[in-house]
């Protein structure tokens, strides 16, 4: 999705505050352990795809575990494993329930292990290679940032293959793909600037220059 | 903001409540919840990652491995840990300079540095330093010269990156427990030299 | 400025929900009259870009009244006319002063009449002619939005000019410009869709395909 | 929410509180607001587009000088008006359906409209017309079939796009300020047909 989490080279955030906290009150530590910990049918990817369907305003105004909360109850409640009204009714308050977006899909399996695979193909880019980051809009999860669609990059590193979010954030398998460090020109990416941005981009998101 | 007006918060009231259903619903257990955050706030830190920093910087084979193949050299060290399943290890140069952001969440490789903190997580940061980097550095008191390159990194992916950064003039001849203790986790990061 | 309101075909959103009000309530129509008829120095691209310029998780979060509200004080704060901390007082509440990114340039004088300018040059381009939207990402205000850079399309009518909002926004000039409807094809745009999108661009924003 | 409530949303204290602040530097003057309103609220609205929609029903030559030139043709009826500097106007056809948006404001002729509905400037409706129209216009009750081919207008400059509605049936003869009584809002916008 071309959602509100997809935010680099965005203006208007301000200027950089020196916050060190790791968490800003007990019930953000609260709201990290549970999400950590509740046991649950799902995955990683499924777990970013949720925070990133939370309300656009909710998710700018709510802070990272924030999110975070706001995530965990929207997945338990998809799941059928928690009722909104039940926690409406315990919070006693006026916190806002979360609202997000339905998910395409949701996993009905949770992976064991990390997300690195061997695959028996080789990759289909080398270091070196000019390659275009094809200008895609899927509707669900993707990790393919909008700020680099449509440009040329470099291959910089074949990493391995790691499971595809595209798919396994809403169950439709791992498909593991091979990953590649994609550098980017800023002078490119933005009209100025004398910087590179390396991003990490699966093989489906690439095409040959 | 005191502990006491964090009671009233509404989103604390909620996490609490939250809390305490999944606990009668045995979907979580308490005791995990214990250990993870146990684990979180007191075993992992920037002190591994400073603690492979000195390493790389006292042993020229090992920095060598570690640049080349990141997970195998922290594991030589008994390193890895959660959200490092693929490292990367980029080192800094009198003519290159690295930074490490993860625009479209706040990917970060806990098994070294620890939990991030919320700058990082900032939607300025996020937003900023892939079209920026000299300006968003800047603003948090690290000004780098015109000619140095700077290159970011954006974790879109589940590898993580780590900024090995310059060894600094004066510590030739140090242990690695004392090297340690020059590295800041902001060096990283990338946000600091 | 690449910024919160430019949301054409951002995912997230929700479905429609048919509100027929103008106002939801008398401080919205208040609003509307003051940001209407306050005088100032400025002109419709310095207000407009007011609204851009407010803090993302503010602009989501409020209304459409809301946000020129929050654009109003931000104008006339930045004119030295008002001072948000009278506000504050005044308003005795909890109601959040609206924050700003700074503007690139403040106009400092008004126009006069409406925006459509006759020049002494003929349109660069013609009915039917192929063009490409311009990758651009200019720091101050726009009216390219970003889900058409890039892209080609076909202009289908050309407009006259009109001043440029690019400068008029920050007291740059009027520099009046050349306006095109220029047709996308939905499928080009966003990779589904059986639909055009005509967007009216200036003739900086385009180049010849 | 009930006006009482109102009176003590923390918007409406800071929206009083800037009246009275402008007020008392003379940056407004109170009568200019009432006349604004009165000017908004009751000279323009949508009977000034169905009045040129009947117009362009009843009358063929009118209808060609109005898709020719649509700010010529309004002015002939007295027409023009706030953010409509420039106007096209734009067919529907039993093949063509058209729709307006401005997915960056929400750009709308006042002069011919009055102010916009809230759903026209809803995040939703700016950011997904553009990309979905036939789901929006469904959602909306307007389900459009597969074979009309639908044109999204986004007023991303200052020129003012308004939709001509297609005639109904079994309405020949009638006179125009009958016809006007056919024409509602949402066609002249495109989310009825």
């Amino acid at each position: 999705m071309d959602g509100i989490h997809d935010i680099g080279g965005m203006d208007g955030f301000g200027r950089m505050a020196r916050d060190e906290s790791v968490f800003h009150a007990p019930w953000e530590r609260t709201a990290f352990a549970l999400a950590s910990s509740a046991r649950m049918v799902g995955n990683t990817d499924d777990f970013r795809h949720a925070i990133e369907r939370l309300d656009p305003a909710f998710y700018l105004g709510a802070d990272y575990y924030g999110r975070w909360l706001g995530a965990l109850e929207v997945r338990l409640r998809e799941r059928d494993l928690i009722d909104s009204d039940e926690v409406d009714r315990r919070a006693g308050s006026a916190a806002a329930r979360p609202r997000a977006i339905a998910s395409a899909g949701l996993p009905t399996a949770s992976p064991e292990g990390g997300p690195v695979r061997t695959i028996d193909r080789r990759p289909l880019y080398a270091v070196g290679q000019s390659v275009i980051a094809r200008d895609l809009h899927p509707v669900g999860h993707t990790r393919l940032p909008r700020y680099v669609r449509g440009h040329h990059g470099t291959i910089t590193r074949v990493h391995p293959a790691f499971v595809f979010p595209d798919t396994n954030a809403h169950g439709w398998g791992e498909d593991p793909q091979y990953v590649y460090a994609v550098q980017f020109a800023a002078s490119h990416l933005w009209g100025a600037g004398d910087h590179s941005v390396s991003v990490d981009l699966f093989e489906p998101y690439l095409e040959a220059a | 903001m005191t502990d006491h007006d964090h009671d009233h918060d509404p989103r604390a009231l909620r996490a609490e409540a939250l809390e305490a259903i999944l606990i009668e619903r045995g979907l979580v257990d308490p005791a995990v919840i214990d250990s993870t955050l146990d684990y979180f706030e007191n075993d992992l830190g920037p002190m591994l990652g400073a603690q492979v920093v000195a390493k790389a910087w006292a042993d020229p084979a090992f920095k060598r491995r570690l640049l080349d193949d990141g997970l195998g050299a922290i594991a030589e060290l008994g390193l890895g840990g959660p959200q490092v399943d693929h490292l990367v290890v980029v080192e800094n140069t009198p003519d290159v300079h690295n930074v490490v952001v993860c625009t479209l969440c706040s990917c970060y490789p806990w098994g070294l540095l620890g939990l991030p903190p919320a700058w990082y997580k900032s939607l300025a940061y996020r937003s900023r330093v892939v079209r920026e980097p000299r300006n968003v550095l800047a603003e948090m008191g690290c000004e780098l010269p015109d000619d140095i390159e700077v290159r970011v990194w954006d974790s879109s992916a589940e590898v993580r990156y780590f900024v090995l950064p310059e060894r600094p003039n004066g510590t030739d001849g140090l242990p690695e427990d004392v090297l340690a203790e020059h590295v800041h986790r902001d060096q990283m990061i990338g946000v600091a030299r």
